[in-house]
C-alpha cells in the first residue's frame, strides 16, 4: 500500500470533512447532516446518501458522462459498506452489525430523522480510487458532529424539535462498525492491490471487498470484463482481509493524534 | 378563393337540433385553399363549430430514418386546439395516415416523405372527419396525385334511436354511438356517364360516392343493423360534401378560366 | 444419396425463405390461392388463445394471454385513494399499455414505449370506460366521498405477432375479472386501510365493502385483415404488415357491437365485407367467453389453495 | 375524342373520358389510365393542346420533374463529375460537367455553388435522381447554360407554363413592347431576370407576378400603368 | 418469472471500438414489486442493469463483433426473489439462443444468511429477513465468477461455505439451462 496522508476539517461549513492523498490520488469528502423525514420503507431509521464525483481534471476520462456513471458505482459501493441496508439489501444495519447504526440516526419514528449526506469529490484519480474515497468518508464521518436534538411537547399536543447548538452537547457517530473498501485487481495471474492509475489500465477485473476491523468482510462488489477463477478469488478476498486492519490501524492513528 | 354552399335539406323527421338542423342536414361548410404561402398546400375547412387547417409539405426527400426506397412515406401531425398531443391523437394520426396512404398512389414518388399537419382550429363536433376534410383539400391544393378524392362524415345514434348526421359536440356526448366514416368518390366526366346523369345538378355531375368504406371509426354500443344505417347515412353525407368540395375546387381555379 | 437429398432440401428452404423476403406478396399470393395461410390456417379460422388468469401472484389481479405467439401480461395494481369530489360514488381505473423492447423488431430504443401502440390504448380506453356500463367504477367505491378503490391496469406486450388489441383487450377483461379486492378496515383515526388477510373477521371493517370489480359488459375484439378480395381473421404480423389494411371490431357477450375501426389502407370494406367481420367478431367472442370462465376459475381455485 | 370535357375543373380520381376504340390519345400531366377510362389525380382544369396532347392545369407550388422540362436551378455542391442542382423539385438534380457547349475533360464550365444555370431535364425517373443538361439534343447550348448576374422570381408552375406557352403572354407582350429584359422561364416556377437597371427588373417582376389571376386587358392596363409610372 | 430477451445486433452509433459492446436494459413491471415510487423503480432499474452486464460481459466473445452492440433487454415480470440471480441466467440463455458466441453460459444464484443458516435461491421472505446476501454469477464450466455481489457482515468460514455453496448452484443451474437450450434448438431442427 502507498502511504497515506490524511487532513481533516477541510471544509468549515461542512459538518465533517476530510482530505486524503493516497499517493497520487488526491480526494475530498465532505459530510452534511439534515433533519428530514425517514422513508417509508424503513420509518425507524435516519437516511444516508452518498455521492462521488469525479473533477473533470482529475483525469481526461471523467469528460463527459462516463464520470458520472462511475461516480454513481463507486457511491453505490461505499453506500453498501455504510448501510448495507440502503440500496435494495433489504436487511438492516442493526442485524448484520457492520456500517453505521442508522436507527441512532431517528430523532421521532417516522416523522423526523437525521439525514446524512457524503459528498465525495476526486480531485486527482491515480488508481485505487475506491479505497481513497472509503477511508477519507471514514475519517469524514468520525469528524462529523451532530447537534443534540430534543423532542419537546407542547401545551398543544404538537411536538417539536428543539435544537442544542452548544459545541459541547454535539455528538460524534460511532464508526467503530464501519469498513473500509480495499480493491484487489487481476493482473495477468497475479493479485494485487493499490494499483496506480497506469496499473490499472492493465487489470483485468478487481474485486472491492469491505473489510472491517476485524478482518471480516462485509461487502464484496466486482468490476472488469473478464472472470475471476474461484481460487483466485479467494485468494483476493484473503489479501484484502489481511489488509484491510492494517489500514484501518493507520487512519486511526491520524485520527487519533 | 372563399365558398359557401348550405348541403340541401334531406328527409328526415324534425327532431329538435340546434339552430333548427334537420337529423340528415350537414351544418355549412366553408373551405378556404392555399390559405399558407409557404406550404406546399394548404386549406381550412370548416363546419360551423369545428374548423381544421391543414398543410402538406412535400413530396419532399424523407429524413434517412424514414426513407422508404419503394413508396412515399405520409407523415400526419394532428395539433389539438389547445394543450399537448395526448396518445389519442397519437391514435388520430395513425388513423388519418392510414387514409392518406389508401388513396395516394405511394409508388409514383419513392424515397419522399409528404406530411400533412393538421391544427385544430375550433371543436364543437365531428373533428375528425372535418380534419379528413381538410387534409383531402390540402392535398389536392397541392397537387399530391390521388387514385381518388374521399369525403368524410360523422353521425351520431342519439340515445332515442334516430341517426344524427354531423353531430355537434353537445349532441356527439350525448349519443349511444359515433361513427365517422370516410369515402373515396369521384366525379364521372364522360359523355356516358354524363348522360346517365342528364338531370344531375349543375357542375359537372353528381358525384359518384363509392359504398365501400376507406376508414371507419366508430365507437359505442349498437347493433351491425345501425352500424349499416349509420353507413347509408354517411354515404349520403359525402355526396353533399363532395358536390360541395367541387364547387369550392372550381371556385379556387376560377382564375384558370375552368368552369 | 443421403446427403445429397438433405443438401436439397437445405437449398430448398433457402429459397423458400429467400422467396419470401423478396416477393412478400407472391408469396402470400400462392397461399391465398390455395385458401390457407402462410401457418397453415384457413383464412377464417383464428388462433389459438391461452388465457392464464392470476400468472403474476404479486399483483392484485393479472392474466396472461397468449393469441398465437402474441403474448401480452395484464396486471393490476390496487390503491385507496379518496374519491375525486365531482364524482364521490366512484373509484378509478387508469389504463397503461407499454410495449416491452424484445416485443417486436420494430421497436427501437430512444422512442417512447407508449408511442407505438397509441392506437391500442385509445381503442382500450373506449371499450372499457367511454361506454359508462363496462367498467362500473361504482363497484370500486368503499365508503362514499370517503375511500375508493383506484385500479392501475399495466399492460405489457411481450411479443407483438399481430392483433395486439385483441390479445390487450383479452387479457385487461381477464387481469380485472380476476382481481380480488381486499377488505377495508376503517382505523381508529378514521383512515381507511385494507385489511391484511389475518385480520378478516375482525373490529372496524368496512361493511359490505366490494370485493370484485364490476363489469357490467364483456367486450372482446377482433382483428381481420383486408387483402384484396380476401378476409383474413386474426392476422400475424407478416400477414398485417403486407395487408396494410385491417378491421377491428370490438363487440360485447350480447352481440352488440362496441367499435368498429378501420384506419384507411389500400383496400375498401364495403357492407358485406363489415357484417362479415363483425360476424366474425361474434364467434371469436362465444370462443373466448369459454376460455375465459375456465381460466377465471382455474386461476380462483389456485388463489384459494394459497 | 371530341367529347373530352376541355375547359372543365377536374378533381382527382375523377373519370374524364372514354379511352376511344380507335386513334392514339396523348396523355401528360395529372392524367392516367384506370379500368378502360382516363382517370385524373390532381385538381386542375383540363386542357389540350394543338397536337391533341391533354393536360391539367393545376396551381401546384412544388414541382416534380418530367423529361423535357426547361428548368432554372441553383447549383449547390460541385463535384468531381458533376454539379448538383437544386430545382425546387423532391431531390436535388444532377447536371454533369460535361454537358454544356463545348465542355471536355479539359476545359470544364466555370461554375460554383450558388451560380445559377438554365437547364432541360433529360431524364426524371422516380427511383433515381433527375438529370439535367445544358445543351439541346444536338449538343449545342441553344440558349442553356450559365446564368450571369440578374434576380430570381418565384412564381406557381402554371403561371410558368404560361409564360413559357404560345402564343407568348400576354404579361410579356405588353411589356416586351416598352421595355429591355432578358429572361428565363423554368417549368419549376423559377424565372431569371435580367434588365439593365434594377427599377426594370423590379417592375417585370412584380407585373409577372400579378398578372397571375388577371384577363389580358386587365393585365396589358397593368402593365401600361407601371410603364407610364417609370415614364 | 423473466421475460424472453431478444439481443439483436444493431450499428454503433458511439464512436468505434474495436470489440463489441453490450447494451443491457432492465425493466420491472409495475406490479413486480412493491416500490414506493417510481425514481426507486428507475434505480432498481439502472443498478440491476448494471450488474447484468458486469456478469454477461465476461462471458460473450466481444472481441469477435468489433463494432457491434448486443442489445439485451429484460423485463421482470414478477419479483419473488433472488430476482438478480434469476434475471443474469436468463439473460445469459438469451444470448446462447440468439447464437451469440459464449465462452460458456453464464448462471447466477444467490445465497443468503439467515439465523445462522445458509440458503440457497431464497424466496422474498427469506431475502427480507436475511442478516447478509451473495449473489454470484459464475461459468461453471471453467470456474470463473463474472459478478459477485457480497452485502452484511460475512464470518470467515462462512463465506467460504457461501461461495461453494452459491458454485454448487451455478453448476446445477448451468446443467438444467443447458438442457433447455439443446431441447429448444431440437425442436426447432425438427420444426424445418
Amino acid at each position: 500500500m502507498r502511504p497515506v496522508e490524511l487532513e481533516l476539517g477541510v471544509i468549515a461549513q461542512a459538518a465533517g470533512s476530510a482530505r486524503l492523498h493516497m499517493g497520487a490520488t488526491d480526494v475530498i469528502v465532505g459530510v452534511k447532516v439534515e433533519v428530514g423525514s425517514p422513508s417509508q420503507g424503513a420509518p425507524d431509521q435516519g437516511r444516508l446518501q452518498v455521492t462521488v464525483e469525479f473533477s473533470p481534471c482529475a483525469s481526461p476520462i471523467y469528460q463527459g458522462r462516463f464520470g458520472e456513471t462511475y461516480g454513481e458505482q463507486i457511491a453505490a459501493a461505499i453506500e453498501a459498506s455504510l448501510a448495507p441496508g440502503g440500496r435494495g439489501g433489504g436487511s438492516d444495519a442493526s442485524s448484520s452489525g457492520c456500517g453505521i447504526d442508522l436507527s441512532k440516526l431517528l430523532i421521532l419514528r417516522g416523522k423526523t430523522c437525521w439525514m446524512v449526506f457524503v459528498d465525495a469529490l476526486v480531485l486527482n484519480d491515480d488508481g485505487n480510487v475506491v479505497t481513497a474515497v472509503s477511508a477519507a468518508t471514514l475519517a469524514a464521518l468520525r469528524d462529523t458532529r451532530i447537534p443534540k436534538v430534543e423532542v419537546v411537547t407542547d401545551a398543544a399536543g404538537e411536538e417539536e424539535l428543539e435544537l442544542d447548538d452548544s459545541p459541547g452537547s454535539a455528538w460524534r457517530l460511532d464508526v467503530g462498525g464501519v469498513p473500509l473498501v480495499l480493491t484487489a485487481s487481476q493482473v495477468g495471474a497475479q493479485c494485487v492491490v493499490d494499483l496506480t492509475a497506469a496499473e490499472e489500465r492493465c487489470a483485468t477485473s478487481g474485486l472491492h471487498v469491505a473489510v472491517n476491523r476485524a478482518g471480516q468482510v462485509c461487502g464484496v462488489t466486482m468490476t472488469g470484463r473478464k472472470g475471476i477463477d474461484s481460487s483466485m478469488l479467494l485468494l483476493m478476498m484473503e489479501t484484502a482481509q489481511k489488509l484491510g486492519p492494517v489500514l484501518w490501524e493507520q487512519l486511526m492513528k491520524f485520527l487519533t493524534r | 378563393m372563399e365558398t359557401d354552399a348550405k348541403a340541401g335539406p334531406g328527409p328526415g323527421s324534425a327532431a329538435a337540433r340546434a339552430r333548427g338542423r334537420l337529423p340528415t342536414q350537414l351544418r355549412t361548410l366553408v373551405c378556404e385553399r392555399a390559405v399558407l404561402d409557404r406550404a406546399d398546400g394548404s386549406a381550412k375547412w370548416s363546419a360551423e363549430g369545428s374548423c381544421v387547417l391543414a398543410a402538406v409539405y412535400g413530396p419532399r426527400q424523407a429524413r434517412i430514418q424514414r426513407e422508404d426506397a419503394e413508396r412515399a412515406v405520409v407523415e400526419v401531425v394532428y395539433k389539438p386546439r389547445a394543450g399537448l398531443q395526448g396518445p389519442e391523437h397519437k391514435a388520430l394520426e395513425a388513423e388519418i395516415r392510414g387514409v392518406l396512404e389508401g388513396v395516394i398512389p405511394l409508388g409514383l414518388h419513392p424515397r419522399t416523405s409528404i406530411m400533412v399537419v393538421l391544427q385544430v382550429i375550433q371543436e364543437d363536433g365531428s373533428v375528425l372527419a372535418c380534419a379528413l376534410n381538410a387534409a383531402a383539400a390540402a392535398l389536392v391544393d397541392a397537387g399530391v396525385p390521388l387514385s381518388s378524392m374521399f369525403a368524410s362524415v360523422s353521425c351520431a345514434l342519439a340515445s332515442e334511436g334516430g341517426l344524427l348526421l354531423d353531430p355537434d359536440a353537445a349532441e356527439e356526448q350525448a349519443a349511444l354511438a359515433r361513427f365517422t366514416f370516410a369515402l373515396p368518390y369521384h366525379f364521372d366526366l364522360t359523355t356516358k356517364g354524363a348522360a346517365a346523369k342528364a338531370e344531375a345538378a349543375e357542375g359537372g355531375g353528381e358525384a359518384v360516392v363509392s359504398s365501400a368504406v376507406l376508414g371507419a371509426r366508430c365507437g359505442g354500443d349498437f347493433s351491425p343493423e345501425a352500424l349499416l344505417e349509420a353507413l347509408a347515412l354517411c354515404r349520403a353525407g359525402c355526396g353533399r360534401v363532395a358536390a360541395f368540395g367541387r364547387l369550392s375546387l372550381a371556385k379556387s381555379l376560377q382564375a384558370l378560366g375552368g368552369q | 444419396m443421403a446427403s445429397t437429398s438433405t443438401t436439397a432440401t437445405v437449398a430448398d428452404d433457402v429459397e423458400a425463405e429467400a422467396f419470401k423476403r423478396l416477393y412478400p406478396e407472391q408469396f402470400f399470393d400462392r397461399f391465398l390461392g390455395e385458401g390457407v395461410r402462410p401457418d397453415g390456417r384457413p383464412l377464417g379460422r383464428a388462433r389459438a388463445v391461452t388465457i392464464g388468469a392470476g400468472a403474476i401472484t404479486s399483483a392484485d389481479g393479472s392474466a396472461l394471454v397468449k393469441v398465437g405467439r402474441t403474448s401480452v401480461l395484464a396486471g393490476v395494481r390496487l390503491e385507496l385513494i379518496r374519491p375525486d369530489e365531482t364524482t364521490p360514488g366512484q373509484g378509478q381505473l387508469a389504463l397503461n399499455v407499454e410495449l416491452a423492447p424484445f416485443s417486436s423488431p420494430d421497436y427501437r430504443p430512444g422512442r417512447s414505449a407508449t408511442d407505438a401502440v397509441s392506437g391500442v390504448v385509445e381503442k382500450l380506453q373506449a371499450a372499457l370506460l367511454s361506454g359508462k356500463d363496462t367498467v362500473l367504477l361504482n363497484t370500486l367505491c368503499v365508503a362514499e366521498g370517503k375511500a375508493a378503490w383506484k385500479a392501475q391496469l399495466d399492460v405489457y406486450v411481450l411479443d407483438a405477432d399481430g392483433c395486439v388489441t385483441d390479445a390487450v383487450l383479452l387479457a385487461s377483461i381477464a387481469a380485472l375479472r380476476n382481481t380480488r379486492l381486499p377488505l377495508v378496515r376503517n382505523t381508529k383515526e378514521g383512515n381507511y386501510v385494507p385489511a391484511r388477510r389475518a385480520e378478516e373477521g375482525a373490529a372496524g371493517l368496512v361493511e359490505g365493502c366490494p370485493r370484485s370489480v364490476g363489469l357490467g359488459r364483456c367486450p372482446l375484439a377482433l382483428t381481420c385483415c383486408l387483402y384484396k378480395q380476401h378476409v383474413l381473421v386474426d392476422p400475424t404480423a407478416d400477414e398485417e404488415r403486407l395487408a396494410e389494411c385491417a378491421v377491428t371490431v370490438v363487440v360485447d357477450q350480447g352481440g352488440r357491437l362496441q367499435g368498429v375501426y378501420k384506419a384507411g389502407g389500400k383496400v375498401l370494406a364495403d357492407a358485406a365485407t363489415l357484417l362479415k367481420c363483425t360476424e366474425a367478431a361474434r364467434l371469436r367472442h362465444k370462443e373466448l367467453s369459454g376460455l375465459l370462465e375456465q381460466s377465471l376459475q382455474m386461476g380462483a381455485e389456485a388463489a384459494a389453495e394459497r | 375524342m371530341s367529347a373530352a370535357p376541355v375547359g372543365k375543373v377536374v378533381g382527382p380520381g375523377d373519370k374524364v373520358l372514354d379511352i376511344p376504340a380507335q386513334g392514339t390519345l396523348r396523355l401528360s400531366a395529372g392524367l392516367t389510365t384506370h379500368e378502360g377510362g382516363v382517370v385524373s389525380t390532381k385538381g386542375g382544369v383540363l386542357r389540350s393542346t394543338r397536337n391533341g396532347q391533354y393536360f391539367l392545369e393545376g396551381r401546384q407550388k412544388r414541382y416534380i420533374p418530367a423529361e423535357a422540362d426547361v428548368v432554372v436551378g441553383t447549383v449547390v455542391d460541385k463535384h468531381s463529375e458533376n454539379f448538383m442542382v437544386d430545382i425546387g423539385g423532391p431531390f436535388n438534380a444532377v447536371l454533369p460537367q460535361l454537358s454544356f457547349e463545348g465542355a471536355t475533360r479539359r476545359n470544364r464550365p466555370n461554375i460554383s455553388s450558388g451560380d445559377l444555370v438554365y437547364g432541360r431535364v433529360v431524364s426524371a425517373h422516380r427511383d433515381t435522381d433527375p438529370v439535367l443538361s445544358c445543351t439541346d439534343s444536338a449538343g449545342r447550348a441553344a440558349g442553356f447554360g450559365h446564368l450571369k448576374g440578374g434576380m430570381v422570381l418565384q412564381v406557381s408552375t402554371s403561371l410558368a407554363r404560361q409564360l413559357l406557352g404560345s402564343p407568348t403572354a400576354p404579361v410579356l407582350e405588353a411589356l416586351g413592347g416598352g421595355l429591355q429584359f432578358e429572361m428565363a422561364v423554368g417549368l419549376n416556377g423559377r424565372v431569371w431576370l435580367s434588365a439593365p437597371t434594377a427599377a426594370t427588373a423590379v417592375l417585370v417582376a412584380n407585373a409577372i407576378a400579378e398578372s397571375e389571376f388577371k384577363t389580358p386587358t386587365q393585365v396589358r392596363t397593368m402593365v401600361a400603368r407601371y410603364l407610364s409610372a417609370v415614364g | 418469472m423473466v421475460g424472453v430477451f431478444g439481443p439483436r445486433q444493431s450499428e454503433v452509433k458511439l464512436g468505434f471500438t474495436d470489440t463489441g459492446r453490450l447494451n443491457c436494459e432492465v425493466r420491472y413491471t409495475s406490479f413486480a414489486a412493491a416500490r414506493a415510487s417510481k425514481a426507486e423503480q428507475g434505480q432498481a432499474e439502472a443498478a440491476a442493469a448494471q450488474a447484468l452486464s458486469q456478469a454477461l460481459e465476461a462471458s460473450a466473445q466481444l472481441e469477435r463483433f468489433p463494432k457491434a452492440v448486443f442489445d439485451v433487454s429484460a423485463m421482470v415480470l414478477e419479483a419473488g426473489g433472488a430476482d438478480a440471480a434469476v434475471l443474469v441466467t436468463a439473460a445469459s440463455a438469451a444470448l446462447a439462443d440468439a447464437g451469440v458466441e459464449l465462452h460458456d453460459l453464464v448462471s447466477a444464484v444467490q445465497v443468503v444468511k439467515c439465523g445462522g443458516q445458509l440458503l440457497l435461491d431464497p424466496s422474498l421472505e427469506e431475502g427480507g429477513a436475511a442478516e447478509g446476501s451473495l449473489l454470484l454469477a459464475a461459468m461453471a464450466s471453467t470456474g470463473e465468477v463474472t459478478h459477485m455481489e457480497v452485502r452484511g457482515r460475512w464470518g470467515d468460514g462462512e463465506l467460504r461455505e457461501g461461495l461453494e455453496l452459491a458454485l454448487g448452484g451455478c453448476g446445477q443451474l448451468r446443467g438444467a439451462v443447458r438442457e433447455a437450450l439443446l431441447a429448444g434448438m431440437e425442436e426447432r431442427a425438427g420444426g424445418a
